[in-house]
């Protein structure tokens, strides 16, 4: 048995709690593994910030239109029911409350929901925000799908950020590759746990207080890659 | 499969309660949801807010919500009509509240509340009755009122056409207030001339994405204010 | 010879100052007779309150559509070349600074270019403001379009307004029977007098101090009826 | 008759002074206005300011403007690019300076510089070093950033298909920032794949009506960002 979900895994987690009808946002990069696993025949509609609802899946080379990309500026397709618009109206969406779900990465995300998941504050990379803010501050439900770990081990859940934020108390759930975990006004519950991983390992990899949500259970998966 | 169409009007606006706030499209009766307000009135909810251009005439739609004594307050730009039965009358007599607001401010108020803006400071109305008490700042070098956004728990919107997601197009002049009305309601809810079949509709030409449409009832006949 | 001039042809002397390509929005009543006197080969955009640019002339019964009105509410019809939008853009337009010219009538002016123009404060008629004060809050220039005086000779350009504001400073120009008045920063500017009329006449009729334009010249017209 | 076609790209430009604000139109290389960009590198003007969602990347359009130092100031929400010599060295250098916008308050604060509005809260960067020293209220229970217009002296706008009023439409999602700079800009210049005869845009699907259009010039053939 694995030791943790793969990303792809991940992804299928999170499509579990992902409805008929919602209008989804994912972010760049990680996220948009979710849209490969939603199944076909469960009309999600997905809204890409530079001005379409109901993103499709990546194209052809042959059909690739170079007037048609996604947020994350590679070529896309539109669904059967979509439409397009302008950016103000694309960010009304947003921040009007009418983004059910929205998925993002994140470096860290703190016990009181806080989220920090656009720039590390050093010198490295030009800090670049995007639609970050917008999105955390608007959708309905943000959704973070990460590591449970960074490379070195660190803990990415923690009692406070320590990077700079991306926005207040906006997340609703974190997705790792070893726990589901709720942010609720009590802090971290653990709503999944990955196999017969103990409650101790899980907070031994944890920089915030986990409880054990009464309805938790095994966090499973299938072979999707 | 998503399907927003509800097979009656009726069964459209079976859930609005006593009390509920409603935003109702149109302007001097062009793209006035009639037959909604009409069966609005049958479903007997008392006590609403009503956000509108203006205070309806004749007998049927918004008209006989106000003359039915169904409506507590109207949030409009222009209460004036032909026919002062109506409003006027229920006005005069203290029986309805008015809240007056320019049009312009009040268009975007609606759009503020669709777009979460929490407030926004614009020139119109600085120095007139209609923006007593409100705070004034100078902001570019001119006085400006801050105003605050209309939010509503219901809209009642005509349009032209929509697909089964909700996608939506208007004719002409009775597009008006439909469009940020649905923005703006926590449960917009649309009847349309037409339903197509998802796809049909110009995704380059679409006026409301599906994302702020939750009803629609097919009303291929719709009644004229009278 | 007229003692002053017809309604219409105050229409014709604002349409000597609307020029090619101007976005033009005309209020409700006399000022719709602007648009008649439009000269056909002159391209002046109509803009109206709700959501149309290219207003065009009132149809015949039998083009008359029940979805196309104008902001007075009457059937109207759209030029080659115009377009509809919705309230909240019809007013950016406004509020913008999009529109060149607005003519609207007027209660009062004052010398300071307040105007007041929706309501009396009375009570014989409910308070209406429509799309006024957006309108003279934005557009450009605000042209005026009215009797020099009342039906009891009362003046309705004075030094301060006693009814209720629709704006303040807001006025470009009034045009009346029997003058043309640009206000200026240093008050009324009769730019255009009717006839022979002296200006002690003139002033005799306005309740605000006149001054002479060093350019002023007679108000001619043709006879448009 | 109204005709804001100009013939060449070099006139179309031809007045934008040495200090501008410029809006340009695009995000992630579609609907950028390669060609007007490079017509204005042409022209020389200088010690420009530049309002985007990004900083471009490439040899051609922003980028050469960037890359020719012509850029005293950049405001956008993405200033990250896979090549980092056009914008990074030159910002790292202290040779440009950056104001870092989140991208839905970019789009806003156009929007609110088109529309009058004289500025807005709005709940996006609250408690992040973006809304550093702005004003924060609670506005319905929320903290909100008070964020001002975005004007410019010019914006540079790519679209699909215009008549001679300027009525324009896109295509996909080349529209993105076009529609709210063209409102924005006191003087909008838009380079067009296609014009076409006054009354050929369905007035029901024409997204940036001619109001908001100064200056038109076809480019058949545009410059892609490379």
């Amino acid at each position: 048995m694995a030791e943790k979900l793969s990303r792809r895994q991940i992804a299928w987690r999170i499509v579990q709690d992902i409805h008929e009808g919602m209008y989804v946002n994912l972010g760049i990069g990680q996220p948009e593994l979710v849209a490969d696993l939603l199944p076909p025949d469960r009309d999600v509609i997905l809204h890409s910030e530079n001005g379409i609802l109901g993103l499709g899946p990546k194209p052809t080379p042959e059909e690739a239109d170079d007037d048609l990309i996604n947020a994350g500026k590679k070529h896309a397709s539109l669904v059967t029911g979509g439409a397009y618009f302008h950016h103000a109206d694309s960010f009304a969406m947003v921040r009007g409350g009418h983004i059910d779900v929205c998925v993002l990465g994140a470096f860290q995300v703190a016990a009181n929901g806080d989220l920090a998941n656009w720039t590390t504050g050093g010198d490295d990379l030009l800090p670049a925000v995007g639609g970050a803010m917008d999105l955390v501050a608007g959708a309905k439900k943000v959704f973070i799908m990460m590591d449970h770990n960074t490379k070195d081990g660190s803990p990415k859940i923690v009692e406070q950020c320590t990077y700079p934020l991306t926005g207040r108390h906006c997340v609703t759930t974190v997705y790792t590759d070893i726990a589901v975990i709720d942010i609720k006004p009590e802090g971290c519950v653990v709503r999944e746990k990955f196999a017969d991983m103990t409650m101790d390992e899980l907070q031994a990899r944890t920089g915030a207080r986990l409880t054990l949500a009464n309805d938790w259970h095994l966090l499973a998966t299938p072979n999707v890659g | 499969m998503v399907n927003k169409e509800k097979v009656s009007l009726e069964e459209a606006v079976a859930d609005i309660p006593d009390g509920a706030v409603i935003h109702i499209g149109g302007f001097g009766g062009v793209g006035i949801p009639v037959d909604l307000c009409d069966a609005l009135y049958r479903q007997g909810a008392r006590n609403l807010t009503v956000i509108n251009n203006g205070v309806a005439s004749g007998k049927v739609g918004l008209a006989a919500l106000i003359g039915g004594g169904r409506v507590r307050k109207i949030i409009c730009s222009y209460p004036r009509t032909p026919d002062p039965e109506v409003f006027e009358k229920k006005y005069r007599a203290g029986e309805i509240e008015l809240e007056l607001v320019p049009q312009g401010t009040l268009a975007e108020r609606i759009r503020a509340a669709g777009a979460g803006i929490g407030a926004f400071y614009t020139p119109t109305s600085v120095g007139t009755p209609l923006a007593d008490g409100k705070e004034v700042r100078v902001l570019q070098g001119r006085e400006m009122v801050l105003e605050h956004p209309l939010y509503a728990d219901f809209a009642l919107v005509k349009a032209e056409k929509a697909d089964r997601w909700g996608n939506l197009t208007y004719n002409k002049s009775a597009r008006n207030f439909g469009p940020i009305m649905c923005m703006a309601a926590k449960t917009s809810i649309v009847q349309v001339r037409e339903i197509v079949a998802l796809g049909a509709l110009d995704p380059e030409a679409i006026v409301t994405p599906s994302i702020f449409v939750d009803r629609i009832v097919n009303v291929p006949y719709p009644t004229k204010e009278t």
